[in-house]
């Protein structure tokens, strides 16, 4: 069994060890049929290892797969833990990187750097395999900076643009900044628990419960509160929580096939994944909760407003990917774990699929990513049209796509959480489908619809994509349109998060959902019953009569609200504080230190000083040795009578 | 009087009258050795150094011309502080001498030695058995003295001129004759 | 009437061969054509090695004394004496060649050199004050004509000048104090002198400290060490370089012995006394010599101040007064003559006809012309400051153990310090040779003859090897003092 | 009034101090420094043959004749070295004599 | 094979390492100028043979026991009872076996490159690498110092004679800064030889001080070993020494001569002064998180490579003695679990950096030796002319931010775990370092490697050669697999530690 599991990630790496080291030698095309072979290699044995622990019901598969370290009696390893959670993820990350594999045969063709890309993305997916495969947190920590580097390098891919390579850099240090507190939290669970692997600190969970930690003096603090709080924080890096986001919309920077899978569908869950798999230990503390519940709220809401105001396609999708993370993670702080999940799952296919569409978009506009010169594309490019349509509707949660499913649950969730902070998240999620639909069908409408704004040479050379590109595209759809349909049951409602995801009783919003729960169709109709609906439709609504009945709303709008929309605009002035404060205040703080502290006080003052002083203490007293012959004699004396006096009268 | 006189040596304008001022305090010196019955020494005091060694020293003098004007020039400059300094030296002396140690109390006179007693004699005869070996190295130390002296102030003067045959035998012919070759002017 | 007892003269047979050879030497010199100085030399070098024969041939297993006591024969005086041959054989060699370009290459230097030996020796074996001091005139007066002897030399002639009248100056204070003790004990010989200062130490402590500071003074004069130390950078600098390099090596080891004649033969009952004058002197020595050492530009003077700072370590193993101090103070003296005297040769070597080499700058980049003198110069100016491997670590080691041996953690600190300090101006100078580029016109051509080469090389080399196995030396030191 | 020790003692120290005085505050001549120096010698000498007196011992005279013999020899050096120094530089002024310093 | 290994066995292994590449030195000195070629062949057969040799010290190491293994014993200077004692054990182990690695790296980077006196240059790295094994195999107090000071002559050389314009005051810094420190850790081992009529360092661990004794003993060897890790404040050397070095000058300083300091705290100061260390470790601390964080803003805005670099060693190397020192506040919470996480940490941290500094200084080398500059501003594109070498750079520079799966992580991930166990601000500030880390490094990168060609100059660039591609390599390797496997490494250390820990846990009082 282990050979299997160990073949998953292996065959992507594989993959992207050939075509990165040997792409010259072997060429574009056996670059990509390396790389797509082993990833679908991978996908195949995901769905092999999904069959098994879904139909077959395997038993959770445990075990290390080699002894990476063992020090002071605890054992560093690197393992598998195979349960429900994993197959799915495994499933879910194989299944869009195949297809963003395949997309990116037609979407690259042209780029020198080719080969390059393949191997990036398969070593990609390596590493989010190993990171969800994992049964310890060394290695989830391993993963974790993995897929970071990737991002790095995928991020500034076209090395050349200065907006690139500014993007990647921002991107990894403000993961780093989640790192540090996703490291600490690390560290305290192994210091109270005394060891990494995921069961053994659940098993441990109680030591932590009961005992302190004093961050401050005399404050004794919850231990497990801690750590889930520092553990979250890492989360909020990687899934772009506020106020961690700023790097996922300078990330659009990369190609988009890799805004589609890494920060779209893939890499930016992992922060969700991660706290699941934590339920264990986030269950025990309701202060964690709380915080995640409200970071995820706002992270909801108000990234999804910024997204009213992009006018770069990939961007508003970025922002309604920001938004659709603060989904899930408000999911995850009111305890409805399956729910993130499932939302996971639902926004994976759906986000993704918007992605290629956008990039379909794109390259149809040769490269040309602003909306405000797109429109009415719907009649040159159908294919695209019809499944961003499904996208779409996935995303703002139509009745009966798989979206609809994920967040109408989580808005379920929150409505019946009862820890501190789920009334405001409830407001901000109801508020969110609004926005979610206005600006999802702000840029349909935009980009399909209405007059054509392109400049002719565009519009000439308008065409569907090749199949390479589509065919993706497709296949995407279909999940997105379904998959809520079939696996909510099973998911949400049913057991196949049992003995993974723990929820202690009195969070268990999902039990009390249960009891409206009779079966897929009552869930579409219950949907009828609560706000979230209408406001959708309501958004949907809006957003036709602005942006396609009467466009000169919208520019009232903008010069009416023209503060709000500058503060939008300006993403609420997150990228002008950090890089003033934190970047800026880092440089002033380096250079005062190395000036100031360096330069004048240690090298200055201390060495040099020194130096100085004994060189000018070297010129005075040489002054003594004046040359005359009576002055040598009177020091000569002189010492004599000291001395003397000394033996005489000391 | 020696204190004068010795006094007078460092003190004096002219360095001749120093030297002088020496063979005095020296003098005196030899008189105060005879009261402590060191007849031999005295006399050597006075053959040696006044004889000699004075003598030596005018010798120099003179014969260096020394420009005595400039020769006191910033000598008051100094005379304070070598004059304290001396001063605490002595009264660190005196302090340490005047004591009861050396009064007559705890070391008296000895008894004058009887009439046949030759300081001379006796001197002489410890000198050549006892401390022979101090002996030849004093001469070795003359010695130096004289290969020293020698050295140092012999010497051939670039003024004078002298021959050296073998010089003059070596000599060739184009050493002294120097053939210009001239070319023919043109025009 | 005393029965005249015929001296046991062959204690000081080597004395009287080292006269006798002078002696020849000097008249066969006369007679010597100029062209044929060499043979001066070469009598000079066998009369070394003849001395040597005679020393090792007389050693002695334990001490022993004749002319009535002041004449001392013992392990001290063997070891000392024989690095005293040793390092005045390397003297003579390596000034050959430096006396021939300044042309004062003459009979005397090797004479008066011979006669400054004999002193020395005289100085080493001495054992009475008598003794010590003829020993310390003769090799003074030799050293003052040495001076002098490059007679058109303005500096030179003022150097002789300036240390003969501070030598004077201090060997009237050395007799002053002699006189005073000579008062006391009514004795010049030092072994009945220390018994009776045994006898008075706790009745007339004042006296004999009095008396004792006078010695102190010009032993220290002798040593160099602050504040008697100013004739030393003018001496070192005015000299010939041949001359500063016999004066900077023998000479230390001579004064050495008389400070263990006088200091530790004689009153070692007075040691607090002395300890704490010693003290205040080491302190003071290697303060000034390191410091000002840094502002110099003259390489010869710049080593005059480095050897008061030595002068200073020595004294931290005498101050200690204990065995392991003496021994210690022993191999710092006698490694440090051998460093030094490779240090002067090979800027002795630099010197070309009508340039005095002395200046640190005219050591630029010797690495680039001669790389292996160059390297030389490094192992020993590393020596000087300290560095293992070479055996100044080592000479540093055990002095500075000695003074922690006696708990005076303080002064070690204070010592290692101003090493540190030192460190800094031997660095400059091996800047000098390997970073710095040679100046245009002054590419150093050095006439190499093959015996100076090897000699030197072996001089050089001997610092790493003693660096290595310090035992080869510190035995003997150690024996000496057992 | 016999003379006791203390006053040939004291009367070598004021020798002495009178030379020291001598060598410091000579600035100017040499020769003069040179005469101070034997007076100093003058001083110790003093001191030994009182000694040798009072203790009644040769050994103190002893000292003394070798004293007077380097002593002269000593001058003669110390003269010789003058005669150096002035052909040299013309002078045998102190305050000249200072080509070397620092 | 067997036989092989017990053939070495036999065999003074550790006086063959330390002085094979000493007389291979002298060797390469005597070859001269006039055939180059001949003398860099020379050196290389050296080094890879010092380098064959060590391997058996791994391979025959006892990875089971804490004694001294492949000791030797001779009486050397028997006035002080002083031994040419040698022996290793699992800390010093691993320093060597880096020490005679990236040696060869450095003499073959030094292939075409230095031209002048290049056989001197070579002959110091080798006699250089001779002091460097005898330091860390040094069991008596005197042989460890003349080897600690006699390395000091070849780098002061080094970086006096190859290095830069501004070299002179660089390598005096360098000397007299390490010199300073060094005299006073004399002074204390002559002070405990006094005490205890022995220099066996092992003697002095069992000897007996008093409180203030131990106080002043661990401030002479902190001065000593501070300046040599270098700690702030006394690091200020470091960046001009490391600027003014040449390449393979300043791979040896980084890699190998800074880990004598944290060597020397394992060796020393814990062992002989368990009791001060206990008092005095809140000033290590702070001075290591000090050089962690204030250096770590000190990195970020320089504009000089090297220096860059230079500064990043500083703040790695505070992880290192961050690890060293926090054992006794890790102790003192009664659960001594992460003690031994910690100083191994320090460990590990110590050999990851001697590769990685090791590569990002020949990595700036490979550039400096192209284009004749170290700024920052000069550069920027150039993975548009050297793709390959942008690859190595890059992987460098993750591994010098300490991303997982590098060498870089292991060391820093065990010190921060078990600094979180002595205090959370430990923790806290020592895990600044994975964004100030990654902010300086990624920062240089951006300018240096990414973006649009600059400048002709670097439109000029050719990529790595097979040589530099061979050297990048290997280390790249090394990193790599200590990245992914630290387990052989950190295995040896278990029982050293382990018995080090016991040690230090008794009161000498």
């Amino acid at each position: 069994m282990q050979s299997l599991y160990l073949a998953i990630p292996l065959a992507s790496l594989f993959g992207a060890i050939i075509a990165g080291f040997f792409g010259k030698q072997i060429g574009r095309s056996a670059s990509h049929w390396v790389t797509s072979l082993g990833v679908a290699t991978s996908f195949v044995l995901s769905l092999v290892v999904l069959k098994d622990v879904v139909i077959d019901g395997a038993a959770i598969y445990n075990e290390s797969v080699y002894t990476w370290m063992v020090s002071d009696g605890i054992k560093f390893e690197v393992g598998f833990l195979i349960d429900s959670l994993t197959a799915l993820m495994m499933t879910v990350v194989t299944a869009v990187s195949l297809m963003v594999h395949i997309y990116t045969i037609g979407y690259m063709s042209e780029d020198p750097g080719y080969q390059r890309f393949f191997s990036y993305i398969s070593l990609f997916t390596f590493s989010m395999l190993m990171l969800v495969m994992s049964n310890n947190f060394l290695q989830l920590f391993f993963g974790w900076e993995a897929v970071g580097l990737v991002s790095y390098l995928l991020i500034g891919f076209w090395f050349k643009k200065e907006t690139a390579i500014f993007a990647n850099m921002k991107a990894f240090l403000v993961n780093r900044v989640g790192d540090f507190g996703f490291l600490l939290g690390i560290a305290c669970i192994l210091m109270f628990t005394g060891s990494l692997d995921y069961y053994e600190v659940f098993n441990k969970a109680d030591v932590m419960l009961s005992s302190t930690i004093e961050i401050f003096d005399g404050e004794p603090w919850s231990v497990i509160t801690v750590a889930c709080i520092l553990l979250f924080i890492g989360a909020m890096g990687k899934s772009a929580q506020v106020p961690l986001h700023v790097w996922l919309p300078d990330s659009m920077e990369g190609p988009t096939p890799i805004s589609a899978l890494i920060h779209a569908a893939t890499m930016v869950t992992a922060g969700i994944f991660m706290v699941s798999r934590m339920s264990p230990l986030f269950e025990l503390s309701e202060v964690a909760l709380s915080f995640v519940m409200i970071i995820g709220a706002i992270t909801a809401f108000f990234m999804g407003l910024i997204g009213i105001v992009q006018n770069d396609i990939k961007r508003v999708v970025a922002y309604s990917t920001l938004s659709q993370l603060g989904y899930m993670t408000v999911a995850l702080g009111a305890s409805a774990y399956s729910v993130a999940i499932f939302h996971l799952m639902t926004h994976a296919f759906f986000k993704a699929l918007l992605f290629l569409a956008a990039g379909a978009v794109i390259i149809a506009m040769h490269h040309e990513q602003d909306m405000r010169k797109m429109g009415g594309l719907k009649k040159y490019l159908p294919i695209t049209y019809w499944v961003s349509l499904i996208g779409t509707l996935a995303l703002i949660g139509f009745p009966g796509t798989s979206g609809y499913f994920s967040k109408d649950a989580i808005i379920e969730a929150v409505h019946h959480s009862e820890l501190p902070g789920a009334s405001f998240a409830y407001v901000m999620v109801l508020l969110g489908v609004f926005v979610t639909a206005f600006y999802s069908f702000r840029l349909f409408f935009m980009v399909f619809h209405g007059e054509e704004r392109m400049d002719q040479h565009t519009k000439d050379h308008l065409h569907e994509p090749p199949a390479v590109v589509w065919v993706p595209l497709v296949l995407l759809a279909i999940p997105s349109a379904i998959i809520g349909w079939l696996t909510v049951d099973s998911v949400v409602f049913g057991s196949y998060f049992d003995n993974v995801l723990l929820t202690l009783r009195e969070h268990d919003v999902v039990a009390a959902m249960k009891e409206f729960y009779h079966g897929e169709l009552s869930f579409v109709m219950h949907g009828f019953s609560g706000p979230a609906v209408y406001l959708a439709a309501a958004g949907a609504v809006s957003a036709w009569f602005i942006y396609l009945k009467k466009p000169s709303i919208a520019d009232l709008a903008q010069q009416k609200l023209s503060f709000l929309h500058k503060l939008l605009d300006q993403k609420y002035y997150f990228d002008r504080f950090n890089e003033i404060v934190f970047a800026g205040g880092s440089r002033v703080i380096g250079s005062l230190f190395w000036r100031i502290g360096d330069g004048i006080i240690i090298d200055g003052i201390a060495v040099n000083g020194s130096a100085r002083v004994v060189g000018w203490f070297s010129q005075l007293i040489r002054v003594v040795q004046t040359g005359y012959l009576n002055h040598y004699a009177f020091v000569m004396v002189s010492g004599l009578i000291l001395l003397l006096g000394w033996a005489v009268l000391g | 009087m020696t204190v004068i006189t010795a006094g007078a040596v460092v003190t004096a304008r002219n360095p001749v009258h120093a030297a002088l001022s020496l063979v005095l305090t020296f003098f005196s010196s030899a008189f105060i050795w005879m009261l402590l019955e060191a007849e031999f020494l005295a006399i050597t005091l006075v053959l040696v150094y006044v004889g000699a060694v004075m003598v030596l020293f005018l010798f120099v003098v003179m014969m260096l011309d020394i420009n005595i004007a400039r020769i006191r020039e910033g000598f008051i400059k100094f005379l304070p502080v070598g004059i304290a300094l001396a001063l605490i030296m002595f009264g660190l002396i005196y302090y340490v001498v005047s004591g009861d140690q050396f009064s007559l109390e705890s070391m008296a006179a000895p008894v004058a030695k009887a009439a046949d007693y030759s300081n001379t004699k006796e001197l002489g005869m410890v000198l050549y058995t006892e401390y022979v070996f101090a002996f030849e190295i004093a001469a070795v130390i003359l010695l130096v003295a004289i290969i020293a002296a020698i050295s140092l102030t012999l010497r051939r003067r670039p003024g004078t001129r002298y021959q050296n045959p073998s010089e003059q035998m070596k000599i060739q012919k184009q050493d002294r004759l120097r053939i210009v070759k001239m070319e023919a002017e043109k025009k | 009437m005393t029965a005249f007892i015929q001296p046991n003269l062959l204690p000081a047979l080597p004395e009287m061969v080292m006269l006798a050879m002078a002696c020849l030497v000097l008249v066969v010199d006369l007679f010597l054509p100029q062209e044929k100085r060499g043979f001066t030399l070469l009598l000079s070098l066998i009369t070394l090695i003849l001395v040597g024969i005679a020393t090792v041939y007389v050693s002695p297993a334990s001490s022993i004394s004749t002319f009535g006591g002041s004449f001392i024969l013992d392990k001290l005086a063997v070891t000392l004496k024989l690095s005293v041959y040793v390092v005045t054989f390397l003297v003579f060699v390596y000034s050959r060649d430096y006396l021939k370009d300044l042309n004062i290459y003459k009979g005397e230097y090797y004479v008066l050199g011979l006669f400054a030996v004999l002193g020395m020796m005289i100085m080493i074996s001495a054992h009475s004050f008598l003794l010590i001091y003829l020993g310390l005139e003769l090799l003074s007066l030799s050293l003052y004509a040495m001076i002098a002897s490059n007679r058109d030399s303005v500096t030179a002639s003022e150097a002789a000048m300036k240390y003969f009248v501070l030598g004077a100056l201090a060997s009237g204070l050395l007799l002053y104090g002699i006189s005073i003790f000579y008062g006391l004990s009514g004795t010049l010989d030092i072994t009945e002198l220390s018994g009776i200062i045994k006898s008075q130490a706790a009745s007339n402590p004042v006296m004999l400290s009095f008396a004792l500071t006078f010695i102190v003074v010009g032993l220290s004069f002798k040593l160099g060490a602050v504040p008697f130390h100013m004739w030393l950078p003018d001496v070192y600098q005015g000299s010939p370089t041949s001359v500063t390099l016999f004066i900077g090596t023998a000479p230390k080891i001579a004064g050495f012995a008389m400070a263990i004649r006088l200091l530790v033969d004689g009153m070692s009952d007075l040691q607090v006394d002395w300890s704490q004058m010693l003290t205040v002197l080491a302190v003071a020595s290697m303060a000034i010599g390191n410091i000002i050492a840094i502002s110099q530009t003259n390489f010869k003077r710049m080593l005059a101040y480095s050897t008061i700072s030595h002068v200073g370590f020595i004294l931290l193993g005498l101050l200690s007064g204990t065995e392991l101090g003496f021994s210690s103070a022993m191999f710092y003296t006698i490694t440090y003559a051998i460093t030094s005297s490779v240090a002067f040769a090979v800027l002795m070597l630099l010197n070309r006809e009508k340039h005095e080499a002395g200046e640190i700058a005219d050591l630029r980049g010797l690495n680039d012309t001669n790389p292996w003198y160059a390297a030389l110069l490094a192992i020993a100016l590393f020596s000087m400051a300290g560095v293992p491997p070479t055996v100044g670590f080592y000479a540093k080691l055990t002095v500075i153990n000695s003074v922690i041996q006696i708990d005076m953690v303080w002064l070690a600190l204070v010592a290692v310090l101003f090493s540190v300090i030192g460190l800094f101006y031997y660095l400059r100078v091996i800047k000098a040779m390997y970073f710095d580029k040679p100046a245009e016109n002054q590419v150093i051509t050095i006439k190499e003859a093959l015996d100076v080469k090897i000699l030197l090389s072996a001089n050089g080399l001997s610092l790493l090897l003693l660096g290595l196995f310090p035992s080869l030396l510190m035995a003997w030191c150690v024996a000496a003092f057992a | 009034m016999t003379l006791a020790l203390n006053h040939y003692l004291v009367l070598a120290a004021i020798l002495f101090s009178i030379s020291i005085a001598g060598i410091i505050i000579n600035r100017k001549n040499l020769i003069v420094l040179l005469m101070s120096i034997e007076l100093m010698l003058l001083a110790v000498n003093l001191n030994f043959i009182a000694f040798s007196h009072f203790l009644n011992d040769l050994a103190g005279q002893v000292f003394v004749f070798f004293i007077l013999t380097v002593a002269a020899a000593e001058a003669a050096i110390g003269l010789a070295i003058l005669i150096v120094l002035f052909r040299n530089k013309q002078t045998i002024n102190m305050a000249d004599i200072n080509e070397m310093k620092g | 094979m067997s036989g092989l290994m017990t053939m070495f066995a036999d065999l003074p292994l550790l006086s063959l390492v330390i002085w094979l590449p000493i007389i291979g030195g002298i060797f390469v000195l005597f070859a001269g100028d006039k055939e180059p070629s001949g003398a860099r062949k020379i050196a290389l057969v050296f080094s890879i043979l010092t380098f064959l040799l060590t391997i058996p010290l791994y391979t025959l190491f006892d990875s089971s026991s804490y004694a001294m293994q492949f000791a030797e014993k001779h009486v050397w200077i028997t006035e002080f009872n002083i031994n040419y004692h040698l022996g290793i054990d699992g800390i010093s182990m691993p320093l060597i076996l880096l020490t005679s690695f990236i040696t060869i790296l450095v003499i073959i980077s030094a292939w075409e490159v230095i031209q002048y006196r290049a056989s001197q240059y070579l002959a110091a790295f080798l006699i250089m690498e001779g002091f460097m094994i005898g330091t860390f195999s040094a069991l008596d107090s005197i042989l460890f110092y003349i080897f600690f000071e006699a390395m000091l002559i070849p780098m002061f050389l080094i970086i006096g004679i190859w290095g830069g314009v501004n070299r002179i005051y660089a390598t005096l810094k360098f000397f007299l800064y390490t010199f300073i420190g060094s005299v006073l850790m004399l002074v204390a081992l002559i002070y405990m030889y006094s005490k205890s009529g022995s220099f066996a360092i092992l003697d002095l661990h069992d000897l007996p001080l008093n409180i203030s004794e131990q106080t002043l003993i661990f401030l002479a060897f902190l001065v000593a070993f501070a300046v040599k890790v270098p700690m702030w404040p006394v690091h200020t050397w470091l960046p001009d020494a490391h600027v003014e070095a040449p390449t393979g000058g300043s791979v040896i300083l980084a890699a190998i001569m800074l880990k004598i300091g944290g060597y020397g705290f394992l060796r020393f100061s814990l062992p002989i002064t368990p009791d001060a260390s206990q008092q005095l470790d809140w000033l290590i601390i702070t001075m290591s998180l000090t050089a962690v964080v204030y250096i770590g803003f000190v990195a970020l805005v320089q504009q000089d490579m090297k220096k860059l670099i230079a500064y990043s060693s500083i703040a790695h190397m505070g992880f290192v003695t961050l690890g060293f020192f926090i054992v006794f506040r890790i102790t003192s919470t009664g659960d001594s679990q992460g003690a031994v996480l910690a100083l191994e940490g320090g460990m590990v941290q110590m050999v990851s950096h001697g590769f990685i500094s090791g590569a990002m200084f020949l990595s700036v080398g490979v550039l400096y030796d192209r284009m004749h500059s170290r700024q920052i501003a000069d550069y920027g594109g150039v993975v548009n002319t050297m793709p390959v070498f942008a690859a190595f750079m890059v992987f460098f520079a993750m591994a010098n931010a300490g991303l997982p799966g590098t060498s870089g992580f292991v060391g820093e991930f065990m010190v921060i775990l078990a600094a979180f166990k002595a205090n959370f601000w430990f923790a806290f500030l020592a895990a600044t370092t994975l964004i100030l880390g990654a902010a300086y490094t990624l920062w240089m990168v951006k300018r240096v490697v990414f973006g649009d060609i600059a400048n002709d100059n670097v439109k000029a660039l050719t990529d790595i050669n097979n040589r530099e591609f061979l050297i990048l390599g290997l280390l790249a390797i090394a990193v790599l697999v200590l990245g992914l496997w630290p387990d052989p490494l950190v295995d040896v250390m278990h029982p050293t530690i382990n018995n080090l820990l016991q040690h230090i846990s008794v009161s000498k009082i």
